[in-house]
């Protein structure tokens, strides 16, 4: 998808979609990546993981179809797909922890030009910390998008030399999709994929991170 | 030992002052509610709770800790909309908190369970939450050395218990409940239904017996 | 059970049989050890565990009951009980090593003053080394209760002060039983339950052993 | 990837020379009969074959290693009645040999599975089985640190699959399966029936299909 204006959560959404390989595993974060789900494509064969204990998660419950005992990571019913299975907390975190999900997709306060994310804590000093399984995501699948805005609200770019942020995982990130701008993050760097709204200048020129 | 049939109250006697009490469920998926609030009437204190969550609304692990029962909680989320309970004993000082990411709060009690020492995790290598742990390089790989979680008591709700304790779970409600079951010293699990003994098919057991002490039947 | 001559291994197996408390959860060994399911009382309650995966495990399976996909540990043909689940192995052994069996029973070369166990191989220079699940059991189990015959065919007795014999586990034996002498070993050293057909200051002149 | 449904000889055409290959099965139980033979008339050869034995009379396994293919053999217990095709490969010394006991085999390929660098066991401390491994006293107790078991190919059998290579088994025929399947990079499971995506309850799914990589029908 080609775009001369920034991009709508739903088009991010439809982005991050299509560079899903049909077939593959994986997990939404919760919030902005959830909206991936819509974008798939029927047939796709994509299977979704939850970090609560199912494969073969299905679209948000509605109405009769409402379970107490059917939830996603983020507490929200859902329903389950032909073709689903349960396991326990320790088998579901053992997928993930050991690569056996293709794909994880995630928001993000930050990432670094090495592909570090920092998406649980703003370390303000005051803060609780909760964590949840961010940490346990990061570092699990084959491979890590992240979803965000590449500017912050008073313009600093979230796309930085170093996390400021407590990290969440160490060069984890491999796809960073945001609203101007679409990212591969390797070992040789950052490469850019895609512009929307912003020419390749005026992006260099706003980032202190090189890209190719 | 096979389990025993008891009610909440009975059950929940188990639990002394200073123990460290796993408690299941991921939100209200798998909350041994009726245990939790048989704790709250027992009246034990100085507790570790370990869980998912620290507490949501005013109910539950919340009124446990309203109650000023739990010095402690380890837990990976307990920061969320709800969860002003604990925000207010945290913020005042008068609780501890220890944040574990989920999939390592998991398997410690995995480990636990499975008599397993200590192993060495890749999650939160390089993060706050890492710090001052073992770290060690592998095959190229970092990990975190993380120790086992124990329980004096695990609470957990199961969907099915035959009376011997074999237990089935229904969806995402089986959550943290198999893996708490076998980290505890004594396991007490609230169950929607008991049946027969040979009622429930030996391939569907998800809890064998042997980590089950005491049901607790909970009608839905 | 007492007795004036020594034991038969069936008055061996029964002896055993007898110290199980009601309601244990218990795995037995591969050879002698399997004869102690034909003393349990009716009504005891006490379930066996095969280490390849199975709680609930019944009498050895005869004629059409035999189902190859259902053995025990020794690989023999095996029934399922009332209240039977199956697992993993690597679950089955979690339930080992996390100490969640009451008694384990097991055969021996050689028990030791501390309570090691030798029960794998005789260290002979040209033996193919097997230990099976041996060194799991032997760790696993809450109490490890041991049947040997205590003195070996030239005469050697097999409770030693030290093992000769490669060990399987350490200090891990709580009860030995043999043909003519049971024992408890615990922290303070070994201690002489009953005898059949041998006095107590014949059996203290065989031993290099002190018992009290 | 969800599974493939393929024959026997294209499964094993995963299995390249110098592979390690882990083999499911306990004595017959679970034994994936089919495929071993198929990987024998398949010719990859240097193998390191992970499985609890070391192959039983002149068939399966121990055909395999009649046909001079493996190099090193990883297992429990592979001295046996009817192991003379092993034990003469061995006293040969055309073979080598890694005896593991049989709970750290299971837990290693577990670790493997599950993205753990390392464990401490309490098995086989102090027993020649330990020797020259790291060793460790945590809580008062002694351990060795086990490393993964990782293959390159695992051939497991079940009972029934459903097209997305979701498994269940039967009885103790379950056995090292469920961990092999997640401990190796391509899985291959022969079963006994494959059926429509949704005719198995997910409930009762032990080996969920992210581990299955391709599925061959062998019916009993």
């Amino acid at each position: 998808m080609s775009s001369d204006k920034p991009l709508t959560r739903q088009q991010m959404a439809e982005i991050v979609a299509a560079d899903i390989p049909d077939g593959a595993y994986v997990n939404l974060g919760i919030g902005q990546p959830t909206m991936v789900a819509d974008y798939l494509k029927p047939g796709s064969g994509v299977v979704l993981h939850t970090e609560n204990g199912m494969l073969g998660m299905g679209p948000p419950a509605v109405g009769d179809q409402i379970d107490p005992d059917l939830t996603n990571a983020g507490k929200q019913p859902v329903t389950e797909l032909p073709g689903a299975s349960y396991f326990h907390h320790a088998d579901s975190f053992a997928m993930m922890r050991g690569g056996h999900l293709d794909v994880c997709i995630m928001g993000a306060f930050q990432v670094s030009a090495r592909g570090d994310l920092a998406n649980w804590s703003t370390g303000a000093p005051d803060a609780i910390p909760a964590v949840g399984g961010a940490m346990d995501l990061a570092i699990g699948a084959k491979q890590v998008f992240v979803m965000m805005s590449l500017f912050a609200k008073d313009g600093k770019p979230k796309l930085v030399p170093d996390c400021t942020y407590p990290l969440t995982g160490k060069a984890c990130v491999s796809r960073l999709y945001t609203d101007v701008a679409s990212f591969r993050i390797d070992a040789d760097g950052v490469h850019l994929l895609d512009t929307y709204g912003i020419s390749r200048d005026e992006l260099a020129a706003r980032l202190d991170v090189p890209f190719t | 030992m096979t389990a025993t049939v008891v009610k909440a109250g009975e059950a929940v006697e188990a639990v002394k002052d200073g123990d460290t009490v796993l408690v299941g469920g991921f939100g209200m998926a798998g909350m041994p509610v009726q245990l939790i609030d048989a704790l709250i009437e027992h009246g034990a204190g100085d507790l570790t709770i370990v869980s998912n969550n620290a507490g949501n609304g005013d109910t539950g692990l919340a009124a446990l800790l309203a109650a000023g029962r739990v010095r402690k909680v380890v837990c990976s989320f307990p920061r969320q909309s709800d969860s002003w309970v604990f925000d207010g004993l945290y913020r005042a000082g008068k609780i501890e908190l220890e944040v574990v990411p989920q999939g390592n709060l998991a398997e410690r009690m995995r480990a636990a369970g499975a008599g397993i020492g200590a192993f060495f995790s890749p999650t939160a290598v390089g993060t706050p939450l890492a710090e001052g742990k073992e770290t060690r390089t592998i095959d190229g790989r970092e990990y975190v050395l993380e120790y086992p979680i124990r329980g004096d008591v695990a609470l957990i709700s199961a969907f099915r218990a035959d009376r011997m304790g074999n237990l089935t779970y229904r969806k995402t409600a089986r959550n943290f409940g198999p893996v708490m079951a076998t980290a505890a010293t004594v396991t007490i699990a609230q169950v929607s239904e008991i049946v027969e003994i040979g009622d429930i098919d030996p391939e569907v057991v998800v809890t064998p017996a042997i980590y089950v002490d005491r049901l607790v039947e909970v009608p839905r």
